[in-house]
């Protein structure tokens, strides 16, 4: 009954995903930082290791070792469970990401995906909705007023970008007609990305990501002149960690959806009339697909350190009245689209 | 293997419904229904209704509770006495629910008739609620509409 | 594997600890929680005899219950600061 | 501009579409005959079941189109006539909620969906009578409508439910066909048509409940004419018309109907000819016309009471949106004897007033001729004496229609109110209308030559005659509680009721009654008392008594061997 095999590749899968995940995450840190010197005209870190490449483990380890130190009229086991949320919900949504072709190894199929959910939309946007809730508990448990302010800034941002997201989402299930995100990278070879059939619902759905990570121009519940420091005032140490190192996870895993849903995966234009062994062709899927990934965490560094950021009332404007009819707009004319064809 | 998850999700189910209606910090008590539903989404996976199991997940983990949590948070809630006052109560409670479990019982256990459902599909749900079931659909979208006009009444500030 | 009536015993007992909890509570918003506790069991039990539509319709109909029971508890709260169940009793004949 | 205009496009584009759809139906049911469309089923209880469905043969086909057309027309003369209301979004959403509920009563395939609209259409008429509902006396008028209608539904209401109970089905070709195997004048088929013209009776104004008709009046003009004189008071014509192979069935009903609407045609003629206030002549007058029709129908003549029915929604609505342009012109003033003159202030107003003046009044090349003719010519057929009488009632209408026009737009202007004619958005519509007006009548061009000569050589005289009393010397002779049908209805009803009432209170009521109402309201009331604290407004209790109650029930169930 047990293909013992099978746990063995899924094994080393996940803990290569998780790895890889949590190395690209921590690597943004420092690409954030020297990225931010760039556009500033300074030189930015540069102490530790070679170019300052060693700067994430340092700043690891920096968190590691200082003292979590936990209020005193905190609510301890709440405290702790919202930043492990944060971190869950962020690793969580690396399951359902294709990251490459299937490889033949050993005379086996390996599927380079943990798992492919026939409803693996819905799951992403499940743990999105999830993610609310390590900002909530956090926040509250905190016990302080700064903290929970920003926490309901949080959580209603989220809730609102939300509905514009999914609203989106149903414009793309309507073109691709699947929920299953490695059949919606299947759906687009070569330059056929959904992109060109979803120009708005891609600009709305970027927006709301934005959004949802907390990034610049909508990273309100962390606006440090309005709210000390946002949810996580209180939090030292590890925790502290978690969080910060959560919303650049967050930023990652949407990188990568986005690529899978608007911008063909793994999929390689040009690279099918090559007629090269199937293993090379994952393989250079794999690299494209994280070409693209980068591509867009520059995006997301390059906008934090050129825009402002928005006023609260502004940003919930622009949500209930900008994005969410923009979308139904988008879903409507899909529809009727699909309804011709 | 299924058994072993069935076990593990009952009880995770029944311990935090419990938690929910005894436990004195209402915050705790969303979080214990919150696990309630992720135990009660594990048994739709069991049962094989995937999809199910999503939209559960985004309508209940996702919206609904959210919501409770926000307005729990919203009403400091501490100075609420958070059971009913007289010692009957409990008993009579108790009565009414034992009552009604044993009127259900007679009544369910006599139709109830369980199907496997397999790979349930996204499809024939979809179909089946645009064709047969057209009407009620409507109706509830009015139904959501209307709340939705509702709510934004209710919560305005006159 | 899973015995026939599991399923059924399981939501029986999740909907009476549900019922439990709308009677004894008496703050108005872990008894709207109780009530959402009793409809998930009949979801479950309308699950394994395979009615899926039913499902959604009990889903739909959970959360405009929930928003707008949530509202009007809102506004209550406003008017009389508390969410005690046992004193509301303005609409009293 | 867009923006102080645009709930009015959309409202118009929408029916608009509707009119161009219904033009394509037409020609289809011309072509191929009747169709039937399908929708769901809406309910099933037991064996009854009722399903929702769409029928085009020729006679919805053309009330369709006459709906989404003449109310096309109406929708753009109400842009220019609300312009300035601050409500006219919700005005132009009543609008097309009526149009969609009277095509649901004309298009749908059975009665049951049909009263649907039946119903929407009344709460219509409701809600856009009382649309100024700042004025009190505005909103009584609209409440007068709704109970009068309320009346006639009753008697749709329990028609319907003998028909469920002999026919088991309220799907016309069901109804119909075996209605078909019954003998004639049986007693159910008899009670199905009594009852179904009753409530003929509260929707197309015909005796006795006409009265709310001339009330209905306080709604805004354009509504006046789309719904109070073109279309939701033909209601109860279509509805006989489409249960025709009923009323064939029972030929004393029919006759019934045939005199209420002789009687109707004759009581509004008289009224209408002593009204001060330009829409109340022009509403009786309705209530005249419906009178003409549904006499028609009564004979046996349902082609002719349709056809009348058709030109009448275009001469109707064209008289009451010129009027609406006058009363526009004048700042709302809607008197008479204040008007006068106008013909040379409001050239465009005059001419189309006059175009659909002559084709009420039954001048030959106009269209009401034709309609009118063929009336006459039906119940001539049934009952020399209704068609006498109905001769009568042209006259009397030639009469008002020459006193109306002389007296507003002829003569000195017996105001110092400032005239100008209306906008372009009002008169165009006029004009379409004014064409359809003259022309309708084409359709159907049967007609005898003596008819013709002694219809214009009466309306010559009467015209001549009016002209003197009317246009030159003006004579005030409004009465406007002549023969108001209210102080008939105090007088024979209510007054002799409430002396009755008197007499019999002082004998029976402090005596014997008294002591026996005293008592069983001191039981009433303390039962109440101590029911009363069942509602103790608390969440909990409810909670508990529901917890309970189910669990009795499911308890007893168990015990209980069903």
């Amino acid at each position: 009954m047990f293909d013992f095999f099978f746990i063995i590749e899924k094994l080393i899968l996940i803990s290569a995903v998780l790895g890889i995940t949590l190395f690209i995450a921590a690597y943004s840190t420092l690409a954030e930082r020297k990225l931010a010197a760039f556009f500033q005209d300074r030189i930015g870190p540069d102490r530790a290791g070679p170019f300052g490449l060693l700067q994430p483990l340092a700043d690891g380890l920096k968190f590691l070792f200082k003292e979590a130190i936990i209020p005193a009229k905190a609510d301890r086991f709440l405290f702790v469970l919202g930043p492990s949320l944060s971190m869950l919900a962020a690793c969580m949504a690396c399951a359902v990401i294709p990251w490459g072709p299937d490889l033949m190894l050993f005379g086996r199929t390996v599927a380079l995906q943990i798992t492919d959910l026939s409803v693996g939309l819905l799951y992403l946007f499940g743990l999105v909705s999830f993610g609310v809730y390590g900002v909530m508990i956090g926040g509250w448990a905190s016990n302080n007023k700064y903290s929970l302010l920003s926490t309901i800034r949080a959580s209603s941002q989220m809730i609102s970008y939300e509905l514009a997201m999914g609203l989106s989402l149903i414009a793309l299930v309507l073109t691709t007609g699947t929920l299953s995100i490695r059949e919606i990278v299947l759906g687009q070879p070569g330059w056929h990305w959904n992109i060109l059939a979803q120009p708005l619902g891609f600009m709305i759905f970027i927006v709301c990501a934005f959004a949802e990570t907390n990034r610049v121009p909508f990273d309100l519940p962390e606006c440090e002149t309005e709210l000390v420091g946002g949810y996580h005032t209180e939090y030292s140490g590890m925790q502290l960690g978690f969080y910060l190192f959560a919303e650049y996870i967050n930023m990652f895993i949407s990188s990568a959806v986005m690529t899978c849903l608007y911008f063909g995966g793994f999929q390689m234009p040009f690279i099918a009339s090559l007629g090269l062994p199937q293993n090379v062709v994952a393989l250079f899927g794999v690299v494209f697909f994280f070409v693209k990934i980068l591509m867009f965490l520059f995006l997301f560094i390059w906008i934090r350190w050129t825009l402002p950021r928005f006023r609260y009332d502004q940003l919930m404007r622009l949500g209930w009245t900008g994005l969410i009819p923009l979308a139904i707009i988008n879903l409507l004319a899909t529809a009727v689209f699909q309804l011709c064809n | 293997m299924s058994d072993i998850f069935f076990w593990v999700f009952s009880v995770m189910a029944v311990v935090s419904a419990l938690s929910v209606v005894l436990n004195r910090n209402p915050i705790y008590s969303v979080l214990s229904l919150i696990v309630c539903f992720f135990s009660i989404a594990g048994h739709y996976v069991l049962m094989g209704a995937l999809f199910l199991c999503a939209v559960h997940i985004v309508v209940y983990a996702g919206a609904i509770m959210v919501l409770f949590l926000f307005v729990i948070m919203l009403m400091n809630l501490k100075d609420v006495p958070e059971f009913v006052s007289k010692w009957w109560h409990f008993g009579a409670a108790g009565a009414a629910v034992a009552a009604m479990v044993f009127g259900l019982a007679t009544h369910l256990f006599q139709s109830y008739n369980p199907r496997v459902i397999g790979d349930m599909q996204l499809k024939p749900i979809a179909q089946a609620l645009f064709t047969t079931y057209a009407v009620p659909f409507e109706l509830s979208a009015i139904l959501f509409l209307s709340a939705v006009i509702g709510v934004v009444a209710l919560g305005k500030s006159e | 594997m899973i015995p026939t009536y599991s399923y059924l015993v399981l939501g029986c007992i999740l909907f009476s600890i549900g019922t439990l909890g709308v009677l004894i509570r008496r703050n108005v918003v872990i008894v709207l929680m109780c009530i959402e506790l009793m409809l998930n069991a009949v979801n479950l039990i309308l699950v394994s005899v395979c009615e899926p539509v039913f499902v959604f319709f009990i889903m739909m109909v959970a959360a405009v219950e929930v928003s707008v029971g949530l509202a009007l508890i809102a506004r209550v709260y406003r008017k009389f600061g508390t969410t005690d169940i046992s004193t509301f009793g303005q609409l009293k004949g | 501009m867009i923006k102080k205009y645009w709930s009015g496009i959309a409202a118009s584009l929408v029916v608009f579409c509707l009119f161009l759809v219904s033009i394509s139906v037409f020609l289809r049911v011309y072509q191929t005959g009747p169709f039937e469309i399908y929708l769901f089923n809406w309910f099933s209880v037991g064996d009854f079941s009722v399903s929702w469905g769409l029928l085009f043969d020729t006679l919805s086909a053309l009330m369709f189109m006459m709906v989404t057309g003449v109310g096309f027309l109406i929708h753009i003369y109400s842009i220019g006539y609300m312009h300035d209301d601050p409500n006219r979004g919700r005005f132009f959403w009543y609008l097309n909620l009526f149009i969609f509920f009277m095509l649901t009563l004309v298009l749908s395939n059975n009665f049951l969906s049909m009263f649907v609209g039946w119903e929407g259409v009344g709460l219509c008429s409701y809600l856009l009578i009382g649309f100024w509902s700042s004025n009190k006396d505005y909103l009584i008028a609209a409440k007068k409508a709704f109970v009068m209608n309320r009346i006639g539904d009753l008697g749709f209401i329990l028609g319907l439910l003998v028909m469920i109970l002999t026919f088991g089905s309220v799907q016309f070709g069901i109804v119909f066909s075996q209605a078909g195997l019954l003998p004639i004048g049986h007693i159910s088929v008899v009670l199905i048509a009594i009852l179904l013209f009753v409530g003929a009776t509260g929707k197309s104004a015909q005796l006795p409940l006409f009265t709310w008709l001339p009330d209905a009046m306080a709604g805004p003009t354009p509504v006046s004419a789309l719904i109070h004189a073109a279309t939701m008071v033909t209601a109860g014509i279509y509805m006989i018309a489409r249960s025709h192979a009923i009323y064939a069935l029972a030929p004393d009903v029919l006759t019934v109907v045939l005199w209420v609407g002789v009687a109707t045609a004759v009581v509004g003629a008289i009224i209408a000819l002593r009204q001060s206030d330009i829409k109340k002549v022009l509403a009786y007058s309705t209530v005249s016309q419906l009178g003409f029709m549904v006499a028609a129908l009564g004979a046996g003549g349902t082609h002719a009471a349709l056809f009348h029915m058709v030109t009448h929604a275009f001469f109707k609505a064209l008289l009451f949106l010129a009027a609406g342009s006058v009363i526009h012109g004048m700042g709302g003033e809607q008197n008479m004897y204040k008007m006068g003159g106008l013909r040379k202030l409001q050239p465009i107003t005059f001419a189309v007033f006059l175009v659909g003046a002559l084709a009420l009044s039954g001048c030959p090349p106009f269209s009401g001729f034709f309609s009118k003719d063929a009336i006459l010519l039906a119940i001539y057929q049934v009952s020399p004496w209704a068609f006498g009488v109905l001769i009568g009632v042209s006259v009397l209408t030639a009469i008002y229609v020459a006193r109306l026009v002389f007296l507003v737009f002829f003569g000195p202007l017996r105001s110092d109110v400032h005239v100008h004619e209306s906008p372009l958005i009002m008169t165009i519509p006029l004009v379409f209308l004014a064409v359809l007006a003259a022309t309708a009548g084409i359709y159907h061009p049967e007609f005898e030559w003596v008819m013709v000569i002694i219809t214009v050589s009466a309306l010559a005289m009467i015209w001549w005659v009016t002209y003197s009393r009317y246009a030159v010397q003006v004579k005030d002779d409004r009465s406007d509680g002549f023969m108001s049908l209210d102080v008939v209805y105090s007088a024979v009803i209510v007054r002799p009721i409430l002396v009755i009432a008197r007499g019999l209170s002082t004998v029976m009521d402090q005596i014997v009654l008294d002591t026996a109402a005293k008592e069983l309201g001191q039981t009433v009331v303390q039962s109440g008392e101590s029911l009363r604290r069942m509602q103790s407004g608390s969440i909990g209790f409810y909670l508990w008594m529901i917890t309970a109650s189910v669990a009795v029930i499911l308890i007893g169930l168990s015990i209980w061997p069903f």
